[in-house]
């Protein structure tokens, strides 16, 4: 699966994107999965509340399903216009 | 309706006038356009956005638009990239065959693309870097619609 | 703030550009432009109105829009005389800080152009020719403001 | 004073502009003198609800005193835009 990140979730990770390999059955499990690696990937994931997940590009949450998912993406709310 | 995301430079004049040219089925043409403000001493801001998504997701809220108001055509152009103070950020333009679907529908695009499409914004000034945070009030617009 | 009355026709791309053109002190640009439907068999729209009157009018009109928000900017174009379907009648554009502020004012100029300018629309379709009736949804659109 | 007329008011009266000696205090007293002078005139002002007034190119209404205008204008509902 290919996880991107945006914005400042990106440069605290330090990488715009990976590829994973997981069991993960929720967007909550990956984050769960994503924020036992390293100390950089816990300050990025610390407030859920402040993030935002696409899956496969669409606005999802953090409850949904991964089966099938191909691209997650986290990133900080949205700033267009 | 015609959905554009790229990082060059707009002509906004040139693309209201192609966009309201030659039409005979509406009264009414509304443009929205967002400018770089030169607040304090602001370099530059960086627009990101996410590839892929950026123009499903303008095609989508454009879309719904289309469904919700009696409209003759739809535009939007997004820039990514460094932008400087006084440089156009994108626009929006709506025609329909009266002023009050034009207005509303041009509001409902930018309140959407405010914050559902995936742009985040980065100001550098001097030595500083911060990103853009997304406010309340720009959330809470959505409730209207 | 700019107000023009005049009878040729008005490059829309072009004052828009304009308008728009140079500013960081603004972060919102608005247009509208109304445009002659080319509705039923309409062959041509008469636009008849006050000289001396009118530009008061739209001055007093825009001068308030000007006190009521925070606004960089107004212009307000208006033709009279013989107009074909597809032409422009009019525009005005807005530009301020913040979206709603442009937003808001544009409405507001639209909404007091409409019924509180003196302008008449005579609509020639063949042999028939009629008086364009004010609307009471147009008389209705200036309580909410 | 100079009586101006506008849009249908005009084509009825067939004049777009007159000068009237009048003693009138009112609009309306100008109005009941324009009307008793010719049937076009009588036809033009048959329904005031559905006329304009200005004074002085100000918006007005048909209660306002003339002391001092120069110039009155009758027209039907606006209609720019």
């Amino acid at each position: 699966m290919d996880v991107l990140y945006f914005a400042w979730v990106r440069e605290r990770i330090g990488i715009p994107k990976e590829r994973i390999e997981t069991e993960a059955a929720t967007v909550s499990e990956l984050v769960d999965e994503l924020r036992s690696r390293e100390a950089r990937y816990a300050a990025a994931f610390a407030d859920l509340s402040a993030l935002r997940v696409a899956v496969d590009q669409e606005l999802s949450d953090f409850d949904a399903t991964l089966s099938g998912a191909r691209e997650v993406a986290f990133f900080p709310p949205m700033t267009g216009g | 309706m015609r959905i554009v995301v790229q990082d060059a430079p707009f002509d906004f004049g040139e693309e209201a006038e192609r966009f309201a040219a030659g039409r005979s089925d509406v009264g009414a043409i509304v443009t929205f356009s967002g400018i770089v403000r030169g607040d304090g001493d602001l370099d530059v801001m960086e627009i990101e956005h996410y590839p892929g998504m950026t123009e499903k997701a303008l095609e989508q809220i454009a879309g719904e638009a289309k469904e919700r108001w009696s409209l003759g055509d739809v535009l939007v152009i997004h820039r990514y990239g460094p932008l400087r103070p006084g440089e156009k950020i994108m626009m929006v333009a709506t025609a329909a065959p009266h002023r009050k679907d034009a207005f509303e529908a041009a509001e409902y695009l930018m309140d959407y693309l405010k914050s559902r499409a995936p742009f985040w914004k980065k100001e550098r000034a001097g030595e500083d870097a911060s990103w853009v945070a997304a406010k309340d009030e720009d959330e809470a617009a959505l409730d209207r619609w």
